[in-house]
């Protein structure tokens, strides 16, 4: 059986999205996808911190101190790129104007619910930074990230087990193993991995799964 | 390639159905999407509800809208500009209907469906008869009046300068409700007096990112008069 | 008796404002006040149409037809103006940010009541403009108006009969008459214009005067 | 002759209370008020609510400011940051309160306060445990939270260049929280990297007007680090 690199699944994650979408990537492999959008594709990323129109890292010499993105890396901006301050950047996210938000979880449900800021009720001193605006935000919600944990738990769920960064918000989970949208009546499988078989994908999901 | 240009009045106006909301930027006769208006008079929707902060003046634009019977509702701050007979005419015969909004109030309305927040508490009007059948709550000791988002189906916008982005900026006074309503509309359309290559528009002077843009079209109208 | 010009009005609103106040001033005699400022002052105009630090009134050969105020005059930027967009520009009056608002008025009440909008309930489409924002929205709220009607009717009441602009909102009033303050207990007379006398302005005004 | 410009740190840093609620603009290390954050540490204010993005790192800065036992409580939205020694050792040992606000929640929080909205609502949290307590309420079918507005006594800004009148502008992301933190701050304090004659920031591209601004001093710092 054939799994995805953290690459390939932000190359595929990458694939399925069309010029023109205004797009806003998480940390982690999220971050990555936008290496895979080819030149050939217009798509415009947003960082929370006050940047539409973000473009790749720039080479050492060229850093400039003054850009960053959410993930405090050094970025740069597009020609057409624009500066705004906090408010007007959640804005642009609270209001529905990012056709499509990409996070890392912990946990996603095939209600839709995800959990990716707090591993417990009780955790010390949580994180949650700009997640639940954006999952409560943007038009569309997609997640990435290994479909079990490294001790091999299923991360997705019947319901989530983890504190919630949202309720219903995403529509397409993008893991190593498949590709699932999450409709109504939970899990559908969209794609899998080369190799993998329905029973393998089955053994290693704690939900219901529709092919 | 990203292109929000259009090259036609037809290509901007197409889709805007019967019943639409439709938020017209400018204050005075300054930044007044003219040039849509007349698009959307010859486009033809009707039962329209128009936002904007005037009722219209004298026979063209907004008042010829009314006059020729398409707008069903007018929401605004302040009707009775010289030369809003049209408006007048019909209110005083029964034939549109009225919501005024204090400017303030209105904006924010706008800005809050642009933003995401679907209500919010104002001062504004608390104690008035603009706050007739509205929540009104204690907070901090004050009274609020509960306001909600008031979104556009279409934003009409005048601009400066755009780019193929549909990066926006205004001019001087030009500016006022523009960006607001760019925010609010669910399908935003501009006229823009000049265009510019991409990378051309400051990054730190944009009035209205392209986020918030569906279509550019450029219209060399001049200054505004009167 | 001797009473007050609309300039002289205007003049003594000036009086009393002091350098490094945000002021707006609405339609009409309060409109008048800012050429009043002497050139010893830099007092900040704001105008609701996104106009920060707007200047006079421009000679008819420099006029840039994209400037004007709320008033749809024709208006200049000093240096050190800025644009806003019309949600930033009541941000700063909602917000508290005006040192001073300046709005004619139909009545003030000796409760601070402003009535400035409407002169009935059945008005036949009333326009409100800013004015609610201004009155609610400033620290300070004061009232330039002719003491009474042409018909000799005192527009300083117990209560307003008209519409209210705003409640409890008005700190101070200037007349051709007399500048009042209204505290707690109702109008308090500052000044009066120069011969009038006590019984005369208690004559012209349609609520108790306090001396 | 307006002048905002101070010439002195203790100038700037007069009259902060202890008790205060210090907003503190940036994000990451880009747009900090660096020297502000020194010049408070020396003027002494203590049992601090302390407003920023993150909880500090190192031990300079904000996190010196609770090092010295100074903050009584942390309103932010990512405490968890690498190099957040200080913050993590006084919240295990219970020597801190924390809020954990939203981000986006955080930012319209302080707009509100700064646009006079005591309060709005926002899908943002809905559902969730940082919702926990907070009125909810049902608008056109989706479950939204009440939050409040988040004023600062105290308003601590870093700006690329500024006028006598306290106009601002920023340099890329720099401006984050800076205009809105300059908006919600009764005193808003602003260092500088650069200072402008009067009229020489394009009127079109002002970041914070300096009706918002209170007191400026000029801090040539250089380039954010880290």
């Amino acid at each position: 059986m054939q799994t995805l690199s953290r690459a390939a699944m932000a190359a595929r994650v990458a694939q399925d999205i069309p010029e023109g979408w205004y797009v806003n990537l998480g940390i982690g492999i999220p971050t990555m996808v936008a290496d895979h959008v080819g030149a050939d594709r217009e798509v415009i990323f947003h960082s929370e911190n006050g940047v539409l129109g973000m473009g790749p890292a720039p080479p050492a010499d060229q850093i400039d101190p003054w850009l960053i993105n959410a993930g405090k890396q050094h970025v740069t901006l597009l020609r057409g790129g624009a500066y705004v301050h906090h408010a007007d950047s959640f804005a642009m996210i609270r209001g529905g104007h990012l056709d499509l938000c990409v996070l890392g979880a912990f946990e996603v449900a095939e209600n839709g619910d995800i959990a990716n800021w707090a591993t417990s009720e009780n955790d010390t001193a949580p994180a949650v930074g700009g997640a639940m605006d954006l999952a409560a935000g943007a038009k569309r919600l997609w997640v990435v990230m290994e479909h079990t944990t490294k001790d091999g738990r299923s991360k997705l769920a019947r319901r989530c087990s983890y504190p919630l960064t949202a309720v219903g918000a995403v529509k397409r989970v993008f893991t190593n193993m498949a590709v699932l949208d999450i409709l109504a009546d939970g899990f559908h499988v969209v794609e899998m991995a080369e190799g993998l078989t329905r029973e393998a994908l089955m053994a290693a999901t704690d939900a219901a799964l529709h092919f | 390639m990203i292109d929000k240009r259009v090259q036609s009045m037809a290509e901007a106006m197409a889709g805007i159905a019967d019943g639409a909301t439709v938020l017209i930027g400018g204050f005075g006769s300054v930044g007044q999407p003219n040039a849509l208006l007349e698009g959307l008079i010859e486009q033809g929707a009707r039962d329209l509800i128009c936002v904007a902060n005037n009722a219209g003046t004298g026979h063209t634009g907004l008042a010829r809208l009314m006059e020729l019977g398409r707008v069903r509702r007018m929401i605004c701050t302040f009707p009775r500009s010289v030369g809003s007979v049209v408006f007048e005419e019909l209110y005083r015969a029964g034939n549109i209907e009225l919501e005024i909004v204090p400017q303030g109030t209105l904006a924010e309305r706008m800005r809050a469906a642009g933003a995401g927040i679907p209500a919010f508490y104002t001062a504004t009007a608390a104690g008035t008869q603009l706050a007739r059948g509205k929540e009104v709550r204690e907070i901090g000791g004050r009274t609020y009046v509960l306001e909600h988002a008031l979104p556009g189906d279409v934003a009409l916008v005048e601009a400066w300068r755009a780019d193929r982005w549909g990066n926006l900026t205004f001019r001087s006074s030009g500016r006022n409700f523009n960006p607001v309503m760019a925010m609010a509309g669910r399908l935003t359309i501009v006229q823009s007096q000049h265009m510019a290559e991409l990378g051309e528009l400051d990054p730190e002077g944009i009035g209205t990112p392209g986020i918030f843009v569906d279509r550019v079209l450029h219209v060399p109208c001049g200054d505004p008069t009167g």
